[in-house]
């Protein structure tokens, strides 16, 4: 069986539209699984491809995505005090989440395609994680344009300038938010973006994100955060203010849970990020002047507020960009659970501090690699010598 | 090429000299012009705080900066209108001829040991039917931001209770928040606002986290807050408190109608 | 006497072993020999089309090393000596005449089998074309005969997909193999090393083999790759230190030269592969015509002849000859059909490393692999796949970058010299971005071996 | 004049110091956040390349071996002294705005590079022409930063708003992003990129 | 507790590369290979450890206005801070002259590491820059060392992490007009976005 039959000449090399050829293949190669036979090298081929490894990312994601697509209706309708039940808390949040999703897909495939026209190249999956990811860490409240904007820095300049899928060195995904960070931050932080609402709020609603709160507690952090709603099973479930698929600490484990089963996500990197998170959270303990200093905030509330577990699982876990040696990979994913608490506690600039902590470590992490390479190239030396 | 030691020694003598020559000769001729314009800025940002022209970062270059040619404006009007005092911690006049007010620097001032502060203030005076009349006092504030040192005015009408006008001339917060401290919905927002509660003890004005509930009973001691730039609002609370309570002794005996104003 | 036990690695699954029974084939109608299978190796060739030879006529010799030459396995005629492209010798093809004349140049070889023998007994391998069984570390090209290696290993242990029966191979000929070990032993003045599997225990065929340093090595593929077995044992010091490798077959061709004193190049090679009509082992000829004895199973309309494994083996087609050093034929079925949405699917047929097919949950079942690719041709990502698969001190990822990068010093440091592309053909496999890992690394063997060359 | 007129030309464009030449970045990029004081510092550095340029070609035969660069850091460094004070006298304003940057013009290595490569070995007039060549090559890769910058950064061009209120009232906002430092380099970057794609100019 | 806050903002907050710009040229053009950034990297902190205190007793006594009071109360009046540029670059100079003769004399092992890269530092403008901005910034002696030190870190890192980046790069298919200094200057600049996560961060605030 052949796709597309005999149109698909007119692509081919020679044919009309030549130049097009990488949009068939690209249609092509994303539909079936082709006869394409080995040659040269091994005859047989693992099952197991790129798109494959991305598929299973964008799988992982659904928990985070629809969990998130459910708080986004939640919240709104919370915040305007109006009882609604679970569909219309989708479907609500379908209306959000949904042109997030179109303009993410429709600019940054758009760049896709022009560089893997320019290039002469395949048009690769690439950007499917990427693009499931950026919606996931913007405010529900994030405007269309800047979201094309940011999109748009972060698969030119993020990835298609250092040569494309494969070859960046800082994730694309984590380009775009800090690009919004730094360049609307109106729209990314503060308090009032996390939760789209109808205009009014009604007072028993609180806005903002638990970490913002933690800027400047009242009393006891922990007392003041339940004061305001937040206690630590609420930030474990959720439902709460927030980066769209961010708040939810549950549906991002049954994403780890695929994604480490499947070997797709290094749970190295992982379980790294939490333990330099919580090393980091009992030294600031120990050090916190009072119970009501973010300094006091134990480490298991740093684990489900704001972007920990989401960067810790699926951010920090992108192979091209972290660390790629394994001795790496444990200290790549330590200093960025160290850096985040750390930002979180003694940054009063950045109540998050986990997705600047990823995209500081992607600049490290090729350092990284080349000491603990140096310290395999000295080993191998003293092994050939003795 | 010469390369014998005397040519070369007698040649970087005869460089460093003419080098020399020629660059105190061009400080000496700009000195007294150099420090004009220096005066003439900060006299310009007083100006600004005492309600003689606008500025604010986010308006237009033009309306913002008077020409730096023309600075001999500057001077005229500080000459005409304004009276710049020095002041110790006491709330004292010191005759200083030696220190320039408008030089003072707060940040300097404040590593100095209490009894040896200065503290400028500048008057505004107005012909009134005739007679000098006080318009405004204008003080320096200063204080720590979110990640630099604020710098600005704030000018009080002569009930030494309301606000008059407010400007910063030099931060380093976030562009689009912090920042925002330097627009002029911010600056605006403080004029006609109040500093003493009703008993007169010192509130200062706090800028909020969020917006401005006008029926609250704080309402006339509170403005508008920037939406994401917590700390750098919180350092706008902190510094004018600070610096108010400075000029407190100062302020307390013109209230009771006991300071005299100097000359200048 | 060492045990060894390997952890990383991976045995695929792959249906279609051969049957653990050695049947004699019919004597081949012809032979060839291709000259790809000496790398290392500048072929001049010797004879023309039409051309009588014998056993042991010399077929062509090295330009470099005049001594080293590949001879003839049959008496017959030259039927062709096909070249490609820019006239570089591809193969000779010899019609047999079913008689086993031995050529008249031949001697019979030295008595004694001592290290004071040594430039003697080295002639007259090269002499009778048996020298190019042994292969050289660093670089794995064929040995050069005036070098001295620091020692010889030799692999009694193949645990590539579907290979032949080592003790099969034995079988029948442990005299003429304790022969060839004790010529090895007389060629370097270290050891010769003998790596067998470990869980055959003392039950080994290879147990009573004396003369040599035992190291039993066990876990998954590649543990039986020689590179590995040198890596553990006596790991390479530099470019200029090196060592000798022979298979155990090798061994039993030399030994048999010694024992009965005319080169004889007759093998135990195995047919199998999930294509192959009667998976099994047959005695026939080195260089045998692949029709005296593989065929295809007509269940497949379309299969591949792969001379050696199905890692590391050529593409020969059905009308090709068994390789010089292998010993396994697989045949496999040709990717044909396309699946729609063949990357969604959940995966209980597909054979992977990878965990994210549930046919992972189902270690003994066995799949019948066909050639196809599973995806298209991407950048290196580094998903830490390659490091799960090579039982070394080595980062293969870093060394393929060092090799694109064409950094030959830091090529070296990080271990260039212990590998050849047969070790990395695992990695090849399981790559999820489909690169060609095995002509990365010849091309960086290419460049060091250019290299040392000109400084030679 | 053929010659001259190359010489002046080459370093605008193709023989760009910045986008090619990879010399003098330093000092520059910091107060290219606006127009304004990219113009100055633009026009500080023609200035100091020209005179350091004449000069030295003037005293090119004269000046010992030995202390070269001596004599050369001093020329350099008086004149961005002059620059500095003249600056302080005339412009407060811009010369509080570029603080310590015009200082750092000394140690900008296309003054020096242009002196030890072009006027210790060339008669004062083409060495004028160079440097002035090299500073406007130089300064013009400074405007366009500081046009973008400011553009973007803060919708205006020299101060004077340019982007209309009605753009901002349909939800536009200015880009934070150009104001800080990375703005800088990756405005300069993609400058470079347009640049060398269309001279050609490859780097390996 | 200020001394560590200004050691903070040095690396971090404000780089002295990513946040000023400065010591671009030597940066771009020599974090291609490892071993020359690290010889760099340490020769810059090495030379701002010891220039930027010596600028600072030469203005503080000296230059600025009214320095030379301790000679004499009748230089009040004085006023040599025009010279301010020339004197320190001429400091800068000698200075690195002298550290570049005394390695040669005390260690030809530091030498050989080290000296090669010395005279390239004198044109290197995040040597100045730092005693510029110390005197900017009124900083005091203690604090000029803290920050002299912790600037030459803050460029450290970032050539070190920089020439590991263009390792990593260099089998990437980067556009032909990128190469080499563009993609260098787009990785500075995201990189300078990078450090800026610890703006804001001051102990004790």
């Amino acid at each position: 069986m052949k796709p597309h039959g005999k149109m698909r000449s007119a692509f081919e090399k020679g044919g009309r539209f030549e130049r097009l050829w990488p949009l068939v293949d690209a249609a092509e190669t994303f539909f079936f699984r082709l006869p394409v036979r080995t040659a040269g090298g091994t005859h047989i081929r693992d099952a197991y491809d790129l798109k494959r490894m991305m598929m299973i990312v964008v799988v992982a994601l659904f928990p985070s995505m629809i969990f998130g697509t459910y708080n986004v209706g939640y919240q709104f309708y919370a915040s305007a005090g109006i009882p609604a039940d679970h569909l219309a808390c989708v479907l609500k949040g379908l209306t959000v989440v949904i042109p997030l999703y179109v303009v993410t897909f429709a600019v940054g495939g758009a760049w896709e395609v022009l560089f893997a026209l320019i290039r002469g190249e395949e048009i690769n999956e690439g950007f499917f994680v990427t693009g499931a990811l950026i919606p996931l860490i913007m405010p529900p409240t994030i405007p269309l344009w800047q979201l094309a904007l940011a999109v748009s820095f972060g698969v030119v300049l993020g990835k298609e300038l250092f040569g494309g899928t494969g070859m960046n060195i800082f994730n694309p995904a984590l380009v775009s938010r800090a690009f919004l960070f730094f360049a609307y931050p109106k729209s990314i932080s503060g308090a009032d973006v996390w939760t789209l609402t109808g205009g009014t709020v009604v007072d028993a609603y609180t806005m903002a994100t638990p970490l913002h709160l933690g800027i400047e507690p009242k009393g006891d952090i922990i007392a003041h955060l339940a004061g305001n709603g937040f206690d630590f099973w609420r930030m474990l479930w959720g439902l709460e203010p927030g980066s769209i698929g961010e708040t939810s600490a549950i549906a991002v484990l049954a994403g780890a849970f695929i994604l480490v089963v499947t070997g797709v996500g290094s749970w190295r990197i992982i379980v790294s990020v939490f333990a330099g998170g919580a090393a980091m959270a009992l030294l600031c303990n120990a050090f916190a002047p009072s119970p009501a200093s973010m300094l006091a905030l134990p480490a298991h509330y740093h684990f489900v507020a704001g972007g920990f577990a989401f960067g810790a699982v699926f951010m920090a876990t992108d192979p091209v960009s972290a660390a790629g040696t394994n001795a790496g990979k444990y200290v790549y994913g330590f200093l960025i659970g160290l850096l985040t608490v750390m930002v979180r506690t003694l940054n009063p600039a950045y109540p998050e501090g986990m997705m600047l902590a990823i995209l500081f470590m992607n600049l490290f992490a090729p350092l990284i690699d080349y000491t603990v390479v140096r310290l395999n190239m000295r080993r191998r030396g003293r092994r050939a010598a003795g | 090429m010469r390369q014998g030691n005397a040519y070369t020694l007698i040649f970087l003598a005869a460089v460093a000299l003419v080098a020399s020559l020629v660059l105190a000769l061009a400080a000496q001729m700009l000195k007294d012009r150099q420090n004009l314009l220096q005066q003439a800025d900060m006299k310009r940002n007083i100006l600004i705080a005492a309600g003689f022209m606008e500025c604010y970062a986010d308006a237009d270059e033009a309306k913002r900066e008077m020409d730096p040619g023309v600075c001999t404006d500057v001077h005229f009007y500080f000459e005409a209108h304004m009276r710049a005092l020095l002041l110790d911690h006491r709330g004292k006049i010191v005759d200083e001829p030696g220190t320039r007010p408008e030089l003072v620097d707060p940040a300097r001032e404040a590593d100095k040991p209490l009894e040896k502060r200065r503290y400028p203030v500048f008057l505004r005076i107005d012909p009134v039917k005739g007679k000098e009349k006080i318009s405004a006092y204008c003080i320096p504030i200063y204080g720590k931001g979110l990640w630099s040192s604020l710098y600005g005015y704030l000018a009080l009408e002569p009930d030494l209770n309301t606000v008059k006008g407010l400007t910063f001339h030099k931060q380093g917060e976030t562009p689009g928040l912090g920042a925002e401290i330097q627009s002029r919905w911010f600056q605006e927002g403080f004029k006609g606002k109040t500093i003493l509660d009703k008993k007169g003890r010192l509130v200062s004005i706090t800028v909020l986290k969020g917006k401005l509930d006008r029926s609250s009973p704080q309402a006339a001691h509170q403005v508008d807050g920037i939406s994401g730039a917590t700390l750098t609002t919180r350092g706008v609370t902190d510094l004018l408190m600070k610096s108010l309570m400075m000029y407190e002794p100062y302020f307390t005996m013109i209230r009771r109608g006991g300071a005299e104003h100097g000359r200048r | 006497m060492a045990n060894y036990r390997l952890k990383k690695g991976y045995d695929i699954r792959m249906a279609g072993g051969a049957e653990a029974i050695l049947e004699r084939a019919p004597f081949p109608e012809s032979v060839g020999l291709y000259p790809a299978d000496f790398y290392g190796m500048t072929p001049k060739p010797l004879v023309e089309g039409g051309e009588r030879v014998r056993i042991g006529t010399p077929l062509w010799r090295d330009k470099r090393r005049e001594s080293l030459i590949v001879t003839s396995p049959a008496s017959g005629t030259v039927a062709e000596v096909r070249r490609g492209e820019r006239r570089a010798l591809e193969s000779v093809i010899i019609r047999t005449d079913g008689k086993q004349h031995v050529a008249a140049s031949i001697a019979p070889p030295p008595k004694r089998v001592f290290s004071s023998a040594r430039a003697e007994i080295i002639g007259a391998l090269c002499a009778v074309g048996l020298f190019p069984l042994f292969r050289q570390r660093p670089f794995g090209t064929v040995a050069d005969p005036l070098a001295t290696p620091r020692a010889i290993f030799v692999t009694a242990m193949d645990t590539a997909p579907l290979a032949a029966d080592q003790g099969l191979i034995l079988k029948n000929h442990e005299q003429e193999f304790q022969r060839g070990i004790d010529v090895l032993a007389s060629l370097t003045p270290g050891r010769v090393h003998l790596c067998t599997e470990a869980n055959t225990g003392d039950g080994s065929p290879f147990a009573g083999v004396q003369n040599v340093e035992h190291h039993r090595f066990s876990g998954p593929h590649p543990a039986g790759n020689v590179g590995v077995h040198i890596h553990h044992v006596a790991p390479i010091r530099g470019v200029g230190d090196i060592l000798w490798h022979c298979t155990v077959q090798g061994v039993i061709l030399i030994g048999r030269y010694f024992i009965t004193g005319a080169p004889s190049f007759e093998v135990t090679a195995a047919v199998a592969g999930p294509a192959a009509a009667r998976g099994r082992h047959v005695a026939t000829l080195s260089g045998a015509a692949l029709s005296s004895f593989a065929e295809a199973s007509k269940a497949f309309p379309a299969a591949r002849f792969i001379s050696g494994n199905v890692l590391t083996g050529r593409n020969i087609g059905p009308g090709g000859f068994l390789g010089f050093h292998d010993n396994l034929v697989t045949i496999i079925p040709e990717a044909r059909t396309s699946v729609f949405l063949g990357w969604l699917s959940p995966g209980f047929s597909l054979e992977s490393f990878s965990a994210s097919f549930i046919s992972r949950l189902m270690p003994r079942r066995r799949f019948a692999i066909d050639s196809n690719r599973n995806g298209s041709v991407r950048a290196f990502v580094a998903t830490g796949i390659y490091e799960r698969l090579l039982p070394m001190d080595i980062l293969p990822s870093f060394l393929l970058k060092s090799i694109l990068a064409g950094d030959i010093e830091e090529m070296e440091k990080l271990g260039i010299l212990e590998v050849t592309p047969e070790d990395l053909a695992l990695c090849e496999y399981a790559c999820p971005s489909k690169t060609d890992i095995q002509r990365m690394l010849r091309d960086g063997i290419d460049l060091m071996l250019k290299e040392t060359r000109e400084t030679e | 004049m053929a010659v001259d007129k190359k010489i002046f030309l080459s370093p605008i464009n193709e023989n760009n110091p910045i986008t090619t030449q990879v010399l003098g970045i330093c000092s520059a990029l910091a107060v290219t956040s606006q127009l304004k004081p990219s113009i100055v510092m633009g026009l500080a550095v023609i200035a100091v390349m020209v005179f350091s340029n004449l000069i030295t070609s003037l005293m090119r035969e004269y000046i010992p071996q030995k202390v070269r660069i001596i004599v050369e850091m001093t020329v350099v460094a008086s004149l961005v002294i002059l620059v500095d004070q003249i600056l302080k006298a005339y412009a407060y304003q811009m010369s509080k705005q570029l603080s310590v940057f015009v200082g750092l013009i000394i140690t900008n290595c296309i003054v020096l590079g242009r002196i030890e490569a072009f006027s210790m070995g060339n008669r004062p007039v083409p060495s004028l022409v160079d440097g002035l060549g090299n500073g406007l090559g130089y300064a013009l890769i400074l405007f366009i930063v500081g046009f973008f910058r400011e553009l973007l950064g803060f919708g205006k061009i020299l101060g004077y708003q340019v982007l209309p209120e009605s753009l901002y009232a349909a939800g536009y906002e200015n880009n934070g992003l150009m104001v800080l430092a990375p703005g800088a380099f990756i405005i300069l970057s993609l400058i470079i990129w347009l640049q060398r794609t269309i001279s050609g100019y490859r780097e390996d | 507790m200020e001394l560590v806050n200004i050691g903070i903002r040095a690396i971090f907050t404000e780089n002295i590369l990513l946040a000023y710009f400065l010591g671009m040229c030597s940066f771009l053009a020599l974090s291609k290979k490892m071993p020359t950034s690290f010889g760099l990297g340490v020769a810059v902190i090495f030379v701002l450890s010891i220039t930027a205190p010596v600028n600072w007793i030469i203005h503080e006594y000296v230059l600025r206005e009214g320095a030379l009071a301790w000679l004499d109360p009748r230089f009040k009046e004085v006023d040599l801070s025009f010279l301010v540029f020339i004197s320190f670059i001429a400091v800068i100079a000698a200075l690195v002259q002298v550290v570049e003769m005394a390695i040669e004399k005390f260690s030809s092992r530091l030498y050989n590491a080290l000296g090669i890269y010395l005279p390239l530092i004198t044109v290197n403008c995040a040597i100045l820059g730092v005693s510029l901005f110390m005197v900017e910034r009124r900083l005091t002696l203690a604090e000029t060392a803290v920050f002299g030190f912790s600037s030459g870190i803050g460029w450290f890192m970032a050539i070190v992490s920089m020439a590991a980046i263009r390792w990593k790069l260099r089998y990437s298919n980067v556009p032909s007009g990128m190469r080499g200094l563009g993609i260098t200057m787009l990785v500075t600049g995201l990189m300078a976005m990078a450090f800026m996560i610890f703006s804001g961060i001051s102990l004790g605030h």
